[in-house]
């Protein structure tokens, strides 16, 4: 079990077998094909696990209780699903462009692939460490967006492309938001690489050590990254009362499904830098002085930690959605240049006194 | 206004009113030629002021037609009901008045569509329950539809 | 060059182009079709397309005896089927000039301000849901359910009901009624609140629906637009208060009424206008007078020559069944005045200036329901 | 400076709505027993109708195969849709006399509308409106009903 506390131990010895075995060069690419394969099953399984999540939590909050026919508890129901939908005939339109139509959902596939590479799970569990890891996965998560675009563009509707328009002029502008809450914390921890800034949390999570404007980042983080996602109150891209389905309105069958597939992955990836920046990462959450609570929370191993906080933030994720109604595009806007842009950069300034005083923690 | 002020008052605006007895309102019966001009007396008149038209909608008799017309006046609180009657059942032909009551716009599409009353001067006069290719107007008495009704 | 300039900058403004919103579209709630000209994401004009669920019920009623017209009427608007039902009655009991008992006068009103609750109830829901927030949708049904149980005990169906028939009620109360009517005032009056601080009081809510789609009272008036959407514009027009029938003239309420005409004024009649539905029924659920259900009409009912013209309040405004009877066992020609189909009319006026998703937020105030339009 | 107040005012009243309707959910969420939903095939045993729930129109029969349907065809005019078509044919009874019994009680499911108007007509209360709501079948032929039971005959007395 000592590998659960740091995986180091576990891909050292799969890296020392090989090495016995193989040239580096074939070694490096078995390591690459093991580690793509291991992204692979982990985007299948987050799929399965957060729309069966976000089914039952929807049916919670809403009085109902949710998918219970498929399997006990309905946990097979999106296994179901995902059937019904690899049977559905995929559909294109007479006047689509069928080249860009059929590679939009790839795109917004890939980019959340590449984001997913480099985030820390857990100790010595990270495929990507650069030196600019935050800013990185800040800059492909983005990337979507272009899949959307095409998917609108190409679909040849009308609904399909006011909502990718939407949601063009929605991420552009929420994508400063996202990174600047970001740059908040990175002006105390000095350092884009994400290992580095988990390591510097040992001591206590950034949101506690950083005092109000920490706080008030990962709220400003928590609303701009709901809306990158297109998410909750801010799915204007989708629109369902709106654009009936906005940019994916003609796609059927194992498309949407990537579509559907990559919200919830990128939920993942935005509650995962969330966690990873203001929470601590897998870093186990102590309090001073408490010794004995301070070891309990050792032993519960980092990567339970790390998927204890990235669920947290999709609850709250999913807490949003269900609650709140849609905003209007331009509301959209005003609430990002009028409220969250300004608040952002006076905090950053704020956090940047904080870090030149050392009044941080 | 009671309704033997009212009577006067329309009596006086068109001579040939008719007036229909012991009805719940005030019935005045005029003929379709005048209708443009008693709607547009009753609401602008300050004694009158029927600004409300809360129905409209049409008669078809074995030989003549009727539009009706209810009104009330918002402010002054009372009612009364006129019957524009349309001679000819081949060719019915009435003035409209939307420019005056801006409800009456799909009411008079309505009656249109189901009776073929044609009203001059309205603005976007199509069909609007029955597709454009819809042949006959199925509220009329004669209309006949061999495989949507069955007869009595 | 410059005249170029402008030509292109022209040719640029003027690119106008068509959505076909519905007949299936989730928020035009049923088959209706709206035909609207965008530029870009701003409504110039709105035209509705009408007819998909014409069942030409007029045109049915004229072969039909009185008591089978009714079940017809609840075919309209399936929300307020009660308050319809009521109407051709009252019709046909003014036509009559029979006198029923006072009994059923108080209980069709019951079951009428409950007929209203539920109907508001499920607007409330889909309001909600229009705006994004599908969780009120979900409440909304929750509390609608109690009122539908109440429904099919006393009166045999959950939606369209036949309740009345000329003359009466089809059956007496159930002798469950007044418990769980009561029962669920005591509910409703806690759940109520529980809209407000999810809607109401909603900041975005706020923001979606304070000025926009603003009905000025006079054009109110001219459109003919009635009940909630009508009085948020300030256009005093509600039949319980000007036209009372049933027992409505020994009730006390308020009519409620508000003066900007925005879809906030609108929502917020309806939800003020739940809190009178339950006073009301407060004041008449223990003073159901003893007596007859029903007055024995004949079998055959003939009406006198002449015509007969009765409005009710429903959940979405005036009703009116204007009767003209030939002395005949049915009506020679009988008309629906719908709510629905005046409301709508006012539709374009309203939502010109305004984007998509005003316009999605001015339909659900005007709380259309499509078989009411269409009839 | 107003502005600013305001501008701060707005959000701290705007965050303060959003927080109160989270804890409207949030309370939904925490109270588990307060869900609504009833598994509907699940609990077919312990699911019951009103009385009065109107599902479909049946001819009572007794213990002897016997009903009070004397074919009089009042039910079939008080119908607004012929949803009922009652086909009768003459026989002699035991005093040799010819009556009028019904041959077939045709009831037409998919036209009918519940409007329980054919119950209150019936003369001898042969019908009544069961609470049998699961009507769903797979060939639409299968609607149209045939209400006497095979070998019935009308109950002695009624007429």
């Amino acid at each position: 079990m000592k590998f659960l506390y740091d995986f180091g131990y576990l891909t050292g010895s799969i890296h020392e077998w090989l090495s016995a075995r193989m040239d580096p060069p074939v070694v490096t690419l078995v390591e690459t094909i093991i580690v793509a394969v291991c992204f692979m099953i982990l985007f299948a399984v987050l799929g399965l696990v957060l729309v069966y999540a976000e089914r039952k939590i929807s049916a919670f909050f809403q009085q109902r209780l949710g998918p219970m026919r498929v399997g006990k508890w309905g946990t097979a129901q999106t296994i179901a699903d995902v059937i019904k939908l690899l049977f559905k005939e995929p559909l294109v339109n007479k006047d689509a462009d069928k080249f860009l139509f059929n590679l939009a959902p790839y795109i917004i596939m890939i980019s959340a692939f590449l984001a997913i590479a480099a985030l820390p799970f857990a100790k010595g569990l990270h495929a990507l460490d650069f030196d600019i890891g935050i800013f990185y996965v800040s800059a492909v998560s983005s990337l979507g967006v272009i899949g959307i675009l095409l998917a609108g563009w190409s679909s040849s509707n009308k609904y399909s492309l006011i909502g990718a328009m939407r949601s063009g002029a929605q991420i552009i502008s929420y994508e400063l938001s996202v990174g600047l809450s970001l740059l908040t914390i990175i002006v105390l921890t000095g350092s884009l690489q994400l290992s580095t800034i988990v390591e510097s949390q040992a001591d206590g999570w950034w949101i506690f050590k950083g005092h109000l404007p920490a706080v008030i980042a990962f709220l400003i983080f928590m609303i701009a990254s709901t809306a990158e996602t297109n998410r909750g109150p801010f799915d204007l891209a989708e629109a369902e009362s709106e654009l009936t389905a906005g940019f994916h309105t003609e796609y059927s069958g194992m498309k949407f499904a990537f579509f559907f597939l990559a919200e919830f992955a990128n939920m993942f990836i935005v509650a995962a830098i969330g966690a990873t920046v203001f929470l601590g990462g897998w870093m186990p959450f102590y309090i001073g002085g408490f010794t004995g609570f301070n070891a309990v929370m050792d032993f519960i191993p980092p990567i339970f930690w790390f998927l204890g906080k990235v669920a947290f933030m999709i609850f709250m994720m999913m807490w949003f959605r269900w609650t709140f109604p849609r905003l209007r595009i331009d509301q959209l806007l005003t609430l990002e240049w009028k409220y969250l842009l300004p608040i952002n950069l006076v905090n950053i300034v704020v956090m940047a006194f904080i870090g030149l005083m050392g009044w941080h923690f | 206004m009671d309704n033997e002020k009212l009577k006067d008052f329309i009596l006086k605006q068109i001579p040939a009113a008719d007036f229909e007895e012991n009805a719940q309102y005030l019935l005045a019966i005029v003929p379709a030629s005048h209708i443009h001009s008693i709607s547009l007396e009753l609401k602008n008149n300050p004694e009158t002021r029927f600004d409300y038209l809360f129905c409209l909608t049409g008669v078809d008799y074995p030989d003549h037609m009727q539009v009706i017309y209810h009104l009330k006046s918002t402010e002054l609180n009372h009612y009364t009901v006129i019957k524009a009657r349309i001679d000819s059942r081949e060719k019915p032909e009435i003035d409209t008045v939307c420019d005056i009551w801006h409800t009456a716009e799909f009411h008079e599409r309505e009656v249109y569509d189901l009776f073929g009353i044609v009203f001059r001067n309205h603005p976007d006069l199509r069909r609007i329950f029955l597709d454009e290719e819809w042949v006959g107007y199925p509220l009329r008495k004669d209309y006949k539809d061999p495989y949507n009704m069955i007869e009595y | 060059m410059k005249e170029i300039e402008e030509q292109e900058i022209q040719e640029l403004e003027s690119q106008e182009y068509f959505i076909n919103m519905g007949p299936q579209h989730p928020s035009t709630h049923g088959v209706l079709r709206l035909v609207l000209s965008l530029d870009g994401e701003i409504i110039r004009k709105v035209e509705p397309h009408l007819g998909y669920i014409h069942r030409s019920i007029e045109k049915m009623c004229e072969h039909d005896s009185y008591q089978q017209i009714i079940h017809l009427t609840d075919r309209m608007d399936y929300l307020s089927c009660h308050m319809l039902n009521e109407a051709v009655c009252l019709g046909v009991e003014n036509g009559l000039e029979v006198e029923i008992p006072e009994r059923v006068k108080v209980i069709r009103t019951i079951i009428s301000e409950l007929t209203r609750l539920s109907s508001h109830q499920l607007w409330w829901g889909v309001m909600g849901m229009d705006l994004g927030a599908i969780t009120t949708f979900l409440y909304g049904f929750r509390d609608r359910e109690m009122i539908t149980d109440i429904f099919e005990e006393t009166c045999g169906a959950r939606l369209t009901m036949s309740y009345n028939i000329p003359g009466g009620l089809m059956f007496d109360i159930h002798p469950n009624f007044q418990k769980r009517t009561k029962d669920f005032i005591v509910h409703f009056k806690k759940k109520l609140p529980e809209y407000d601080k999810l809607l109401s009081d909603n900041v975005i809510f706020r923001e979606r629906t304070r000025g926009i789609g603003v009905l000025s009272k006079e054009d109110a008036i001219s459109y003919g637009v009635t009940g909630p959407s009508g009085r948020g514009s300030g256009f005093s027009c509600d039949v319980r208060k000007h036209n009372p029938y049933s027992a409505y003239p020994k009730v006390e309420f308020r009519e409620i009424l508000r003066e900007e005409g925005d879809c906030f004024a609108r929502y917020k009649c309806r939800i003020d206008e739940m809190w009178e539905s339950l006073n009301i029924i407060d004041q008449l659920i223990d003073n159901i007078p003893e007596g007859d259900y029903k007055v024995q009409t004949r079998t055959v009912i003939k009406l006198p020559k002449g015509e007969f013209y009765q409005k009710v309040e429903t959940a979405r405004g005036e009703f009116g069944v204007y009767i003209i009877s030939d002395g005949m066992k049915s009506p020679y020609r009988l008309k629906f005045r719908s709510p629905g189909f005046s409301n709508l009319s006012a539709l374009d006026k309203m939502s010109r200036g305004c984007k998509i998703a005003d316009l999605v937020a001015i339909m659900s105030t005007l709380d259309l329901v499509i078989p009411d339009i269409d009839r | 400076m107003n502005g600013i107040i305001k501008y701060f005012k707005d959000i701290y009243y705007g965050l303060k709505s959003l927080v109160t309707g989270m804890a409207v959910t949030g309370h939904y969420i925490t109270h588990p027993k307060e869900i609504i939903t009833q598994q509907y095939p699940e609990n077919k045993d312990t699911l019951k109708m009103f009385d009065r729930f109107r599902g479909e129109v049946v001819l009572i029969h007794d213990e002897n195969n016997e009903h009070r349907c004397t074919g009089c065809s009042a039910c079939e005019v008080a119908c607004p849709n012929g949803t009922i078509e009652i086909i009768s044919k003459r026989v002699e009874n035991e005093e040799g006399k010819k009556v009028k019994v019904i041959d077939k009680f045709v009831y037409h499911l998919q036209m009918c509308t519940m409007c329980n108007l054919c119950i209150p007509a019936c003369p001898t209360d042969a019908i009544k409106m069961s609470q049998d709501f699961e009507h769903a079948v797979f060939d639409r032929s299968k609607l149209t009903k045939i209400l006497n039971k095979p070998g019935s005959k009308i109950m002695a007395g009624v007429k």
